[in-house]
């Protein structure tokens, strides 16, 4: 294990789900790293077991029908798959802590916002009630709510605010690592960007890396600094903002930023990906993505694709460049 | 509301018992009474009046807290319902206690716990009680507990011995619904997103269940109790009059045999009275724990 | 494909949709075992009611008394034993069957026609017509069911009729507002406002459209309320007030035997457990049904 | 999942079953399995000396509420045994049923028709005032004002004050048995100034050995030693006596078995041997003059015929009815009256369905007809039962109407009823039966069956007034005879007095009518 800088490092992870219906293999070999202070965008379609992988590093996989198979996380050189409910409870919040997608149903009806948020500070910094309170009115001023709303309810805030609070509580304790899962989505654009420009200024403020899991390329744009992308189970290509954008290598990713409309180029016809996300309760032999894929050969239905890599940054699961690393894509013509 | 509720109750349960056949007047005067003097306690009680006559009397006398007399004893209805009453009170209190103490400790360990053998065998207790009708798990109870191993006393109330079996026989259907109740309400609650979030925060198992989880999941246990309150004033009828605890059940019943109309109008309507009031008191509460509604409020 | 091959297609698809939710139904009240067994239990219980004269003659087996068999323990000719009369007791129970299922079923029915036809106009129509409905039900609510129904048969007399109409008022506004919330829910879909588009009147609306929608909450109701409604026949009757000798009911089964329970616990135990498997049978099929009806209430 | 659900499932109902089962005693001859509390219990109080600790309260278990604290406003046997302890009649029953005096000093009878008595001087009431002639003319003209005792005096004329201690009472015709009337609950003297004070016996104030406490309705009656009572030999030994209402039979057994109270007054007969086998208590079985009978209302038809009234005699089983209403613990009756009075004659009808049916069809109802059976308790709802069941033999329907104890008095005697269960004690006197049940000017009263019937009439009053005891005796044989030929009720049975009590207790007496002299009873 190299000395490394890495907050999270997780290595051939795999997670799968026993129901009464079949098994669905959620996450099959998920590699990611995450440097200290930079944020990494974990891209991909609803039920490419984005939220299983951050779930999993927060031990919080409901374990009756959900499974670890094998892999292992080292978060901050702590090793999760070893560490005991108690350990977990304190590195949650404490070392990593997460946004969750639907604000409004993100915090508890039922007790103020100045409590949700003292109650990590108080768990987690020996401090007095009062001084924990005191730190909670900080922190909600801190991401531009008022003080004096501590003792009101969710109800009385909006979708914006209440998604200010989940921040709030998250950073409460300045963890090392944030996960925030899709925090925007549920928000329409204006506080979209509010939300977005104020996580920016607390990562730079905490010196914090984050792990931010989306669908919009936009807001990868915004505030990542690697991207890794994700399909069924699997990260397919995974690079800097620049490998990403610039060079990508990934079939799947070129239908993703094709499906983007060009705000220049008005007349451009788009062109979505065709078919639908392969059935998790049989993911095909070879690579999963290859009946929608315009580059489809032969080798890619029986066996799964190898990593290439470009640079040290830069990888692709894709047979296309076995051969031939300088393939070039263009837009679906082989 | 309470009060258009319970004059609608009054009416209703007048209305019902007016349609009770017998001479009212022969009934008061005993027997022995000659015909003229029947027609002039006809006439003075105003029994020939339309029934809403007489119920418009009554509700009068009613405000005062004055029931009329009763046909049998000829003493008060409201003294004899005033000194019965609060031992159908200690009753059903004890059993709603109970119920609230067994089911809701066994609804949340069995949500928590789910598919487990304790989560199956609280499901299975929990059927089984809502089946048993009541008066017959008093008999059951007496035989077990009083016949054989003599440990209560099988009937009457002096002191809190003869109480434990009568209110444990009512709870026993109170609390097989209200753990139904809190279990489903559990599950759905640790489902929702705060859990997580809690969970995220570093708190633990047990504070999720009891900070997070059980006040949430006590809002729809709460009116549940309300409703079970109602059932179990009906079962408190049928349980006093297997353990003979004098309370207002069993005035009712007797006085039904009695056919002394004015007592059975009186044991009704404080039945109703007591139903509404606990119902009110629950709607207090509900707001009491869910700000949401608290709020709409003031 | 060709116009034709492709229609059949269409057609082929809407058969699989509309075969497979009954069947779809019925797969998912399968597999919940529990509800199985509910429903062999029922079955045996409506079959003895039906073979009841195979299995005794009701004159000579049911009431007919000898004496000189009286207070036998269960025995090879007497599977239950015999009562203080020296009838057979499991005979009795089999008669029992009859008279409960046929009460609970009619004071159901009573209950689901009047109630539901109130909740529908209170769902369809809403505003001051609702209203007035749900403020005439909470005063019937106001008063627990069982006293209720205690009340009416005090007033109108112990028989078997008075207790089916008194047992199917006390449930009038638990169907009145499972219809009225059923028809809510289903109301404002967008093929109820097609059909009055077209001009279709209210009744046909109401009947045709939204009552078939709203049938799955009203089938899982009226099941338990049959459970509940066997329940109130047997407590009355307990009280006397409900099935009066020598019909044999297991209530009034109960309530004749209770003097013996000390030395022949048997004579009370057959009948109750009689009242908590047939009671416990519909409610398992009541829940079998609702998981299977609509499963997001899991 | 669900295969564990089964399996729990069916293992809690072994387990509630085989709970209840297995205390499920053996037959009830055989003893040797008895439930064990009991046995343990019997065991430990063998080994040491039954030492019981001197208690100065006593609990009497009833099987319903007393109906009136006023002695003149009922004429039950419960309420009747509250009133002997709060009030004292003129002259008083001992336990062979011989007229004492009571509060008498002295009396003689100057004519056929006239009464002399003196009073005892300084008898108190509990207030301090004391009782006068005065009190004695206000309570006995009383009586016969009050609808449930106006039948006890109904034979006396006038009363007049002789003195201050002394009253005379002058009767309609020659009355043999006057005496026995004043001995009646009914006759008890009251303080004038108490029951004019309108408290309507709220707190009665009256000269007894026993004082009011308190009566919570439904529950019990607790009374206390009256200290300066006159009577010093018939002083209450014990200083309290709680009369406990315990409807339920086996609860007042238990109640007895776990000393809650100390004498059961109407032990239910089927638990007869679990007192005989427990060496802690003591039975006490003393024939009675209680006759049951199941009477017909005379003036409603189809009652109004002989025909009927004797087919139903036929159509009972009274065999039955002595198995399943005392266990046994009784004789037939075979006539009015029980087999211990004066001029007793059997005249009984033998249970002969066939015979019932041929008369009914004599009678003009070949299909049987429909009528309602009223009672009151559950062991007479079982009789109501048996009877319902033996008159479906012969084509006859009845229901049975439940009622409760007080208010099935006073429908009965307004003649409301079709039949109606009832039993009836009366002392050792016929006349003291057969003048209130079946004398017709007592139809309203107690003559339940209202039945009008000159001859019969004739015969009571001739007996009553036939001062030879032959010729009364002759007088009765023929009246028992023709009554039962009229057949206005079916006599069931006499039942024994069966009472239990703490072995402990020493004064426990049984009269033919049950326990009597409580304020005798002590530890």
């Amino acid at each position: 294990m190299i000395l490394n800088n890495n907050i999270l490092n997780i290595e051939d992870l795999v997670i799968r789900y026993v129901t009464e219906d079949g098994i669905v293999e959620a996450v099959n070999g998920v590699n990611i790293k995450i440097e200290k202070g930079k944020t990494l965008g974990l891209v991909g379609e609803t039920g490419a077991g984005k939220t299983t992988t951050a779930l999993s590093i927060l031990k919080l996989i409901p374990d009756p029908p959900g499974e670890v198979v094998k892999g292992n996380i080292l978060l901050d050189n702590i090793d999760i798959m070893k560490a005991n409910e108690s350990k977990m409870e304190k590195i949650r919040g404490e070392v990593v802590s997460m946004i969750f997608q639907d604000p409004m149903t993100a915090l508890n009806p039922v007790i103020t916002v100045g409590d949700q948020i003292a109650e990590a500070i108080f768990i987690h910094q020996k401090v007095t009630k009062k001084e924990a309170n005191n730190k909670a009115k900080e922190m909600l001023e801190m991401v531009g709510i008022p003080g004096n709303r501590l003792n009101e309810y969710p109800h009385q805030f909006s979708g914006g605010m209440k998604q200010r609070v989940v921040i709030a509580i998250a950073l409460s304790c300045s963890p090392k690592l944030l996960i925030a899962d899709e925090p925007t989505t549920a928000l329409d654009v204006t506080i979209q960007a509010q939300v977005l420009e104020l996580m920016r200024e607390l990562k730079k403020k905490f010196q914090m890396s984050m792990l931010m899991i989306t669908h919009d390329l936009g807001v990868v744009v915004e505030v990542c600094d690697d991207v890794a992308i994700m399909y069924a189970g699997r990260i397919i290509e995974q690079g800097t903002l620049e490998d990403i954008f610039r060079s990508t290598k990934h079939p799947y990713t070129e239908g993703l930023f094709n499906s983007i409309p060009n705000i220049e180029d008005r007349k451009a016809k788009l062109k979505p990906i065709r078919g639908l996300m392969s059935d998790p309760y049989d993911l095909p032999k070879g690579c999963a993505f290859c009946d929608r894929c315009d580059y489809q050969m032969e080798i890619c239905k029986t066996k799964k694709p190898e990593k290439v890599y470009f640079s040290d940054t830069h990888f692709v699961e894709c047979h296309l460049y076995n051969e031939n690393k300088d393939f070039k894509l263009n837009n679906g013509r082989k | 509301m309470l009060i258009p509720v319970m004059l609608g109750v009054t009416f209703l349960v007048y209305f019902i018992i007016s349609l009770t056949p017998g001479d009212a007047a022969a009934m008061i005067l005993g027997n022995g009474a000659t015909e003229e003097s029947i027609k002039e306690l006809r006439e003075e009680m105003g029994f020939n009046d339309p029934t809403i006559v007489q119920y418009a009397n009554y509700m009068k006398d009613l405000l005062t807290g004055d029931m009329g007399t009763s046909y049998s004893t000829g003493k008060s209805v409201a003294g004899e319902i005033g000194q019965r009453f609060p031992n159908t009170f200690k009753l059903t209190f004890s059993a709603i206690f109970i119920a609230i103490l067994i089911s809701i400790p066994i609804g949340v360990i069995s949500a928590t716990k789910q598919y487990s053998i304790f989560d199956n065998a609280g499901m299975i207790f929990a059927l089984i009680g809502i089946s048993m009708p009541s008066f017959w798990t008093g008999l059951m109870l007496i035989i077990a507990f009083s016949l054989n191993l003599g440990w209560f006393p099988s009937s009457g109330m002096d002191g809190i011995r003869s109480l434990i079996l009568p209110a444990f026989t009512l709870a026993i259907a109170s609390t097989a619904s209200i753990t139904r109740t809190t279990r489903s309400s559990m599950l759905e609650v640790v489902r929702q997103d705060y859990i997580n979030t809690a969970k995220a925060k570093g708190v633990s198992k047990k504070d999720v269940i009891r900070k997070h989880a059980l006040r949430n999941a006590l809002i729809p246990a709460v009116t549940v109790i309300g409703l079970e309150f109602g059932i179990l004033l009906g079962g408190a009828v049928l349980t006093e009059t297997v353990f003979s605890w004098p309370g207002i059940g069993r005035l009712m019943v007797e006085s039904i045999q009695r056919k002394d109309t004015p007592m059975v109008l009186g044991c009704v309507i404080v039945f109703a009275v007591a139903f509404s009031v606990v119902n009110l008191i629950v709607d207090i509460l509900y707001a009491y724990i869910d700000p949401r509604i608290k709020a709409n409020y003031n | 494909m060709s116009q034709k091959h492709e229609n059949e297609n269409i057609k082929g698809i809407m058969d699989i949709k509309k075969r497979s939710q009954w069947a779809d139904i019925w797969h998912h009240f399968k597999k919940n075992k529990a509800a199985i067994v509910g429903m062999m239990l029922i079955v045996l219980f409506v079959c003895l009611a039906l073979f009841a004269p195979l299995i005794g003659d009701y004159q000579d087996d049911a009431l007919k008394m000898n004496i000189r068999e009286r207070l036998q323990s269960p025995s090879a000719d007497h599977w239950f034993g015999t009562d203080e009369f020296g009838r057979d007791i499991f005979i009795r129970i089999v008669y029992g069957t009859r008279i409960s299922l046929f009460v609970g079923i009619i004071s159901v029915s009573i209950a689901l026609s009047i109630g539901g036809f109130l909740g529908s106009i209170a769902g369809y129509y809403g505003g001051k017509i609702d209203n007035a409905i749900m403020r005439v039900l909470d005063v019937i609510l106001a008063i627990p069911a069982i006293l209720l129904a205690i009340t009416i048969v005090a007033a109108l007399g112990a028989s078997i009729i008075n207790l089916m109409i008194a047992i199917g008022i006390a449930n009038i506004p638990g169907f009145a507002r499972v219809v009225r919330a059923a028809i809510l829910s289903v109301k404002d879909q967008e093929y109820i406002e097609a059909a009055k588009a077209i001009g279709a009147k209210d009744h046909t609306i109401i009947l045709k459209h939204v009552l078939p929608n709203s049938m799955a909450p009203i089938i899982v109701f009226s099941t338990l309320k049959v459970a509940t409604a066997i329940m109130a026949t047997a407590s009355l009757s307990f009280i006397g007030l409900g099935v009066q000798p020598p019909t044999p009911e297991w209530g009034s089964m109960l309530a004749g035997g209770r003097a013996y329970i000390r030395d022949y616990m048997y004579i009370v135990l057959y009948p109750g457990l009689a009242i908590v498997l047939s009671v416990l049978s519909l409610n398992l099929i009541g829940d079998g049904l609702r998981d299977a009806l609509d499963p997001k209430l899991k | 999942m669900l295969k564990r659900l089964l399996a729990i499932s069916l293992i809690l109902v072994l387990v509630l079953g085989t709970l209840a089962g297995c205390s499920k005693p053996a037959e009830p001859t055989a003893t040797e399995e008895k439930p064990a509390a009991t046995e343990e219990k019997a065991a430990v109080s063998k080994a040491e000396e039954p030492k019981v600790e001197v208690k100065d309260e006593i609990a009497i278990a009833l099987d319903s509420d007393i109906t009136s604290l006023d002695p003149q406003g009922h004429n039950d046997t419960k309420s009747e045994a509250v009133s002997f302890l709060l009030f004292n009649r003129l002259f008083r029953l001992n336990t062979d049923f011989e007229v004492v005096p009571d509060l008498a000093e002295s009396w003689e009878q100057p004519s056929d028709t006239e009464w002399v008595i003196k009073i005892k001087e300084g008898v108190k009431f509990s207030d301090g005032t004391e009782m006068t002639s005065e009190d004695v003319k206000f309570s006995l003209e009383r009586s016969q004002g009050m609808p449930k005792v106006k039948h006890v005096l109904a034979e006396v004329e006038s009363i007049e004050i002789v003195d201050k201690y002394t009253v005379k009472l002058t009767t309609k015709s020659a009355f043999a048995p006057f005496l026995y009337s004043l001995v009646h609950a009914g006759a008890s003297i009251l303080p004038k100034a108490y029951v004019e004070s309108g408290d309507e016996f709220v707190n009665p104030i009256g000269s007894g050995p026993y004082t009011f406490v308190e009566w919570v309705s439904g529950d019990k009656v607790v009374l206390e030693k009256n200290e300066n009572y006159f009577d010093k030999e018939n002083m209450g030994q014990t200083s309290k006596i709680t009369f406990k209402v315990i409807p339920e039979g086996a609860s007042r057994t238990i109640a007895l078995e776990t000393g809650e109270v100390d004498v059961v007054q109407a032990l239910q007969t089927m638990d007869i041997n679990k007192i005989v086998d427990n060496d802690d208590l003591t039975l006490y079985e003393e024939p009675s003059t209680r006759v049951d009978f199941f009477a017909m209302n005379n003036e409603k038809a189809p009652f109004d015929n002989k025909l009927v009234r004797q087919a139903i005699n036929y159509a009972i089983d009274k065999e039955a009815i002595m198995i399943v209403a005392i266990d046994g613990a009784g004789t037939a009756a075979e006539s009015v009256l029980a087999p211990s009075m004066l001029g007793y004659k059997a005249a009984d009808y033998e249970f002969n369905p066939e015979k019932a049916k041929e008369l009914l069809a004599e009678a003009g109802y070949p299909d049987g007809f429909d009528m309602t059976i009223w009672t009151s308790g559950d062991d007479r709802k079982r009789i109501a039962e048996i009877i319902q069941s033996n008159l479906m033999e012969s084509g006859i329907n009845a229901t049975i109407e439940m009622y409760e104890w007080g208010t099935f008095i006073d429908v009965c005697m307004k003649g409301e009823e079709e039949s109606l269960i009832l039993g009836w004690t009366s002392n050792p006197d016929p006349d003291s039966t057969l003048t209130p049940l079946y004398y017709s000017e007592n139809i309203g009263g107690m003559n339940f069956s209202r039945i009008n019937n000159e001859k019969l009439d004739n015969l009571i009053v001739s007996a009553r007034e036939e001062l030879d005891l032959n010729k009364r005796i002759e007088i009765y044989n023929e009246l028992h005879e023709y009554i039962m030929d009229e057949a206005p009720i079916v006599p069931l049975f006499v039942k024994n007095n069966v009472v239990g009590a703490n072995a402990g207790l020493k004064g426990v007496e049984l009269s033919p009518q049950g326990l009597w002299n409580i304020e005798k009873i002590h530890y």
